[in-house]
């Protein structure tokens, strides 16, 4: 059955596809069912994927590619490629997809441009799964950079405001930052192994024929590009701001798929990172030392999608971490749990934006009592991203963190720890914030959530509790599934030290008895503490070390180089340009036009030469 | 046989074609120089028909390649006047110091 | 060899430049009575299908004077020259114009020993001289400043170059079935047909065109009296316009005569297997076929209309020469088959 | 001098007359008379040099050839429009240097050339003889000069044709 079946996978993708260019080509026509087509397409093509998976579970890696361009001896292809890890991915891009579409039918209701929108949405779709399915590098640069432009698109989505505008061009230009490295790492790994094809890849890389050198390097780069695209420190800025967007976007890009991106970019070629130690620490610390830095950025935020935004960043970090400690199922794993319940955060925290009309949270309150489903399942996602007991994010911490202690990164292991405590610290801030605080109840009219709002959120909420049952220390079926493709990948296992798991309790507990103590019970602010509450809320100064440290010297290079330009280089070229036509001036004269001035001079000239020939003594 | 030596064909030769040629560089009605270089062309004529009978190695070849000549200047001399009479429609003129059109 | 060739390629000297001179002087009086006679006989036929009288004053009641009375009017009448006109050129125009009508006399073939030059290219020289004219005509009608006359000259030139074309290759037949373009080879291969019954075609072609080339109704374009006043003499006067005309009927003759030798047999009888090739009949025959001839030339000018200038273009280049031209293809296949 | 040597030199001096008077005329019309003057003479020289069928060729061509030139002449040229003062009289010094200077060298060796003279019977039949090499030895030469002919005479008409709107606005 897979047989017959799994070649098909190519059309995933397409459907989406399709939304998109109908949605284009007739938006003013189809503005009306651009919801429904769009979710229509997509639930076609999560109904695929689910196929896909269901037939294609017991398949190793099974490609399906054809050759796309042929130059001499290079063959260029293009196809599909099943392994359990994109399955996965496949999965639950597809799923948050539609659910996000189905979202979105009311979320954008009263939108004017709603059929683009959706066209984009469909665009973004098309690109993650195709990025997902891709079974060479190429083609996944090709829909890295398509996921790009999509994301680009929805974040000024809302183009007429300015922060839109800029946080659109800021996230394009961050992640253009990561992708060059990614570009010099993709040119650098096709010289070194002669393909781009993934199994070649792994092939080569198993044979150990790189260079160590060779390995670090490109993994380096390569980590570059999954930088930039998951918002790793130091490229991060461009997350928050990302918040401009249309919050169903921020749930499905930001949130689940396309800063999932970078760490299945890095989980795709574990393999090449397996074979270089310097790169795996410097993955590891990376993702160590963003998961920490986000979550203290989080704490002192004020804008709903902002804290959320910089939470995406940390639990990014922990996948990172996880990878880096090399346990790609653990990461893979906490990118699973983390997309259902930061989808499921960021659907809820859409729905109180728009309840609220703001997205400061302490303009808010009292949520709790007037938006009971919302309260509910918000909570869920809290306790999921808290590493409450038995909720999915519990399971996923503790994988990576056993991991972490399992690779004897003790500095990162206690900096996971405490990322922990403060994840659970801020989030429940917001929560009681929002939910339980004072605000003055809103006074409009209670309306009762509609099927489509209602929908997808649901459906989040049951993966969001119950996914992490699937990988649990005493139930490793996960992790064998997802790393036996690999053949150099040995799931490290689960033997954890017996106190892990009650600490990890511990720490999250005592991060939410904190904020139930600081903001339920005695509600101190944190204003408090001024300097060190600045330097957090503006996200540790990190805009205005980029402006100081790179935007202002390239300015004043580039100013520079205006003046060079102006009154050295145009000097020389206005110079030489009308030494050339001067030249040309004069010489022009001498094609005067006239015929008998040509015969004139040819004449003379044969005469000369006649005469000197004879009296040389030539032929006469 | 003949009195008349090659060697004064030529030189009559020789002149009509300095002639022709100094009146078709020279001349600014372009009517003249095309009739200047059927000049140098009957120059060059009277030399081959010299050859053939005064020549090394008489033959008739050289009164049939004048005829060729003869053939081709008028077919020159056919396309030159429509090429003139064409000119002379677009810009009322046949001096050929006017005809600067392709200059620069 | 004839005596004249053997004169003709005798050393130079004064006796012989003195027999030169007697000949051509013989030569130029005989057309000079011809052309005496032709114009009183043209007057004399015009008026007679015209149902009237001609001149009959001067000379007898037949005006046998009238021509010579007229040439003696010419000769003394004052000579009048524009004061714009272009002086040299004006002068030289009507020399221009005989000259030519003269030269081609000299390589006609009258009878079997009354002939001048007997050149191998006979033929082509008389088309060749005769061509030469034309200079003259254009000449005098630029010479003159006169915008009549000029338009003259113009239609001149271009009637007789397109009207060249088809008299030449009307006689490419007779060519070649004779093999030669000597005339008196041509006269001779008619000894026992005339080719105007082998190449009927090529007759009337070479007739219309010699018309033309002649500038006589209907081909009088040229000096269209109804349009051009007189064309291109319309500013001579005197003897000079006198050239002009003793030059067209020195061509009527020298036209006339080359028909009599192309076509009609020359000095050879017109019945054939009659034997009637006696030692003087020879110029009896010719006088009679040649004055057929001129006769003919007189009877086409009195009957028909003159043409327009368009129609007389188109008519040359359009009907006379591919007539032409089919008639060189059929020539060759009869002589491929037949002969 | 025999009348061969005398008939040469009249023509010669002839053809050069014509030439030259078409150097210093002022009209156009004199300048191509004085040339018609030049061709007859040459006629002449190819009949002295047994050609007689070209000499008739010539005087048949360039007749007709200087009466179109005429007309040409008179046509395109306005009406005061006599031959100008050169105004480019470096030219013509440097033009008339040029032609000096190789008028001398070929002079030189004109007069160095010795030809031997040799019987030729050229003047039998020279009419068919040049048919006989004309559609025997050079039958492609004679062929691809028709296709010429051909060429040219529809290029003229082509080109001297008026265009159509143009005719149309003259109307």
């Amino acid at each position: 059955m897979c047989d017959k079946l799994l070649p098909y996978a190519w059309l995933i993708p397409v459907f989406p596809f399709v939304s998109f260019i109908m949605l284009l080509a007739f938006r003013h026509r189809l503005q009306a069912y651009s919801s429904y087509i769009g979710s229509a397409l997509t639930g076609l093509s999560l109904v695929a994927a689910i196929v896909v998976w269901v037939t294609g579970w017991s398949v190793q890696s099974v490609q399906h590619t054809g050759v796309w361009l042929a130059f001499e001896s290079v063959e260029l292809q293009m196809g599909t490629w099943i392994t359990p890890l994109n399955l996965v991915m496949l999965n639950i891009v597809a799923f948050i997809s539609v659910c996000v579409h189905i979202y979105s039918h009311t979320y954008m209701k009263d939108e004017r441009r709603r059929s683009t929108y959706f066209a984009w949405l469909g665009l973004f779709t098309a690109a993650m799964l195709g990025l997902c399915l891709s079974p060479n590098l190429l083609q996944f640069y090709m829909c890295w950079e398509l996921v790009g432009l999509g994301s680009f698109l929805l974040i000024g989505f809302h183009f007429e405001e300015d922060k839109a505008k800029a946080a659109a061009k800021k996230a394009f230009i961050m992640t253009r930052i990561g992708d060059i490295g990614l570009l010099a790492g993709l040119i650098l790994l096709y010289w070194q192994t002669g393909s781009l094809q993934f199994t070649d890849i792994y092939t080569v890389i198993s044979s150990g024929e790189l260079e160590a050198f060779h390995v670090t390097l490109i993994s380096l780069l390569i980590f570059a590009g999954a930088v930039g695209k998951s918002g790793q420190l130091p490229l991060h800025t461009w997350l928050p701001d990302a918040m401009e967007g249309p919050t169903p976007v921020s749930a499905l890009i930001h949130a689940a798929t396309m800063v999932a991106a970078g760490v299945y970019l890095v989980a795709v070629l574990h393999p090449l990172f397996m074979a270089s130690d310097t790169a795996l620490t410097v993955v590891a610390v990376t993702g160590g030392v963003t998961a920490t830095v986000a979550a203290v950025i989080a704490i002192a935020q004020t804008d709903i999608k902002r804290i959320l935004a910089y939470s995406t960043i940390s639990q990014l970090g922990y996948m990172m971490l996880a990878l880096g400690s090399a346990a790609l199922a653990a990461g893979v794993f906490h990118l699973m749990t983390h997309a259902f319940f930061k989808a499921l955060l960021f659907l809820t925290a859409g729905v109180v934006i728009h309840h609220f009309k703001t997205r400061n949270i302490h303009q808010m309150g009292h949520a709790f009592s007037e938006l009971r489903f919302t309260g509910m399942t918000f909570l869920i996602g809290t306790l999921a991203i808290s590493g409450f007991p038995l909720f999915s994010g519990f399971f996923s911490k503790e994988a990576v963190l056993s991991a972490v202690w399992h690779d004897e990164r003790y500095l990162l292991f206690s900096l996971a720890l405490l990322t922990t405590f403060l994840t659970a610290f801020y989030m429940f801030r917001l929560f009681f914030i929002v939910f339980m605080g004072q605000g003055k109840p809103t006074s409009g009219p209670k309306k009762a959530l509609s099927m489509a709002l209602r929908l997808p959120i649901a459906a989040l909420s049951v993966p969001a509790i119950g996914a992490g049952f699937l990988y649990t220390p005493w139930f490793s079926a996960f992790g064998n599934w997802i790393t036996q493709w690999q053949t150099a990948q040995i799931d490290p296992g689960h033997e954890v030290p017996w106190w892990m798991m009650p600490s990890a309790i511990m720490c999250s507990l005592a991060g939410i008895m904190l904020a139930w103590v600081m903001y339920q019970k005695l509600r101190v602010p944190l204003r408090e503490l001024p300097y060190l509450h600045a330097f957090t809320l503006r996200g540790f100064y990190m805009d205005e070390l980029y402006h100081y440290t790179i935007k202002q010297p390239l300015q004043f290079m580039s100013t520079t180089t205006v003046y060079i330009e102006k009154f050295v280089v145009e000097t020389v070229m206005e110079s030489s340009s009308s030494f050339v036509k001067w030249v040309g001036k004069y010489g022009a004269r001498l094609q005067s036009g006239q015929v008998q001035t040509y015969g004139a001079v040819g004449f003379v000239g044969l005469s000369i030469l006649v005469f000197i020939l004879f009296w040389t003594g030539g032929y006469f | 046989m003949t009195s008349v030596p090659l060697n004064a064909y030529l030189m009559l030769a020789l002149i009509l074609f300095c002639i022709g040629l100094f009146g078709a560089l020279t001349k600014r009605n372009t009517v003249i120089v095309l009739i200047s270089i059927e000049l140098m062309l009957n120059a060059v004529n009277i030399n081959l028909v010299a050859f053939s009978k005064l020549g090394m190695h008489p033959s008739i070849t050289g009164q049939v390649f004048t005829l060729f000549t003869i053939t081709v200047a008028a077919a020159e001399a056919a396309v030159a006047l429509a090429i003139l009479m064409a000119l002379f429609r677009n810009r009322s003129t046949v001096q050929i110091d006017e005809m600067d059109g392709m200059k620069h | 060899m004839s005596w004249i060739d053997q004169l003709l390629q005798s050393p130079p000297g004064w006796s012989n430049f003195l027999t030169f001179m007697a000949l051509g002087s013989m030569m130029l009086t005989i057309t000079l009575g011809f052309v005496t006679y032709a114009i009183l006989a043209e007057r004399k036929i015009m008026g007679a299908m015209q149902l009237r009288h001609g001149p009959n004053q001067v000379g007898g009641r037949f005006g046998l004077l009238q021509t010579v009375a007229d040439i003696l009017k010419l000769l003394l009448k004052e000579d009048i020259r524009p004061a714009h006109a272009d002086r040299a050129l004006f002068i030289i125009a009507p020399i221009l114009t005989y000259v030519p009508a003269f030269l081609v006399i000299a390589v006609l073939p009258f009878t079997e020993a009354f002939h001048f030059a007997d050149i191998g290219i006979g033929l082509l020289y008389y088309i060749a001289i005769s061509g030469l004219s034309t200079i003259g005509i254009v000449t005098a009608g630029w010479a003159s400043n006169n915008k009549y006359a000029l338009m003259g000259g113009m239609r001149a030139a271009a009637q007789m170059i397109s009207y060249e074309i088809p008299l030449v290759m009307s006689v490419v037949g007779i060519i070649l079935f004779t093999g030669s373009l000597n005339l008196i080879d041509i006269v001779n291969a008619q000894e026992s047909l005339a080719f105007i019954f082998l190449q009927p075609i090529a007759f009337l072609i070479f007739f219309i065109a010699g018309t033309a080339e002649l500038n006589r109704t209907p081909f009088d374009l040229p000096e269209a009296e109804s349009e051009l006043v007189a064309g291109y003499h319309v500013e001579y006067s005197g003897f000079r316009f006198a050239f002009f005309m003793l030059s067209e009927y020195v061509y009527l003759f020298a036209i006339s005569a080359l028909i009599t030798i192309l076509f009609l047999g020359g000095w050879h009888d017109p019945i054939p297997y009659l034997e009637l090739d006696g030692p003087g009949l020879g110029a009896i025959w010719f006088s009679l076929k040649f004055i057929g001839v001129v006769f003919l030339f007189i009877w086409v000018r009195v009957s028909f209309p003159r043409l327009r200038a368009d129609q007389l273009m188109e008519f040359g280049w359009k009907v006379l020469l591919p007539v032409a031209l089919a008639n060189i293809f059929v020539s060759a296949v009869i002589k491929e088959f037949f002969f | 001098m025999n009348g061969e040597v005398l008939v040469f030199l009249i023509l010669a001096s002839l053809a050069v007359i014509g030439g030259l008077l078409m150097l210093n005329l002022k009209k156009v019309v004199h300048m191509l008379l004085s040339l018609v003057l030049t061709f007859l003479s040459i006629a002449g020289l190819f009949i002295m040099l047994s050609a007689e069928f070209v000499a008739v060729v010539q005087v048949l061509i360039y007749s007709g050839a200087v009466t179109i030139m005429m007309i040409f002449g008179i046509m395109l040229t306005r009406h005061q429009d006599e031959q100008r003062v050169q105004k480019n009289r470096v030219r013509t010094w440097v033009v008339l240097i040029g032609i000096l200077v190789f008028f001398y060298t070929m002079y030189e060796a004109i007069t160095r050339f010795v030809s031997v003279e040799q019987a030729s019977e050229l003047h039998i039949e020279n009419t068919k003889q040049i048919g006989m090499a004309l559609y025997a030895k050079y039958v492609i030469p004679f062929e691809l000069t028709s296709v010429l002919l051909l060429v040219a005479l529809i290029g003229a008409i082509v080109l001297a044709k008026r265009e159509e709107e143009e005719e149309v606005k003259q109307e």
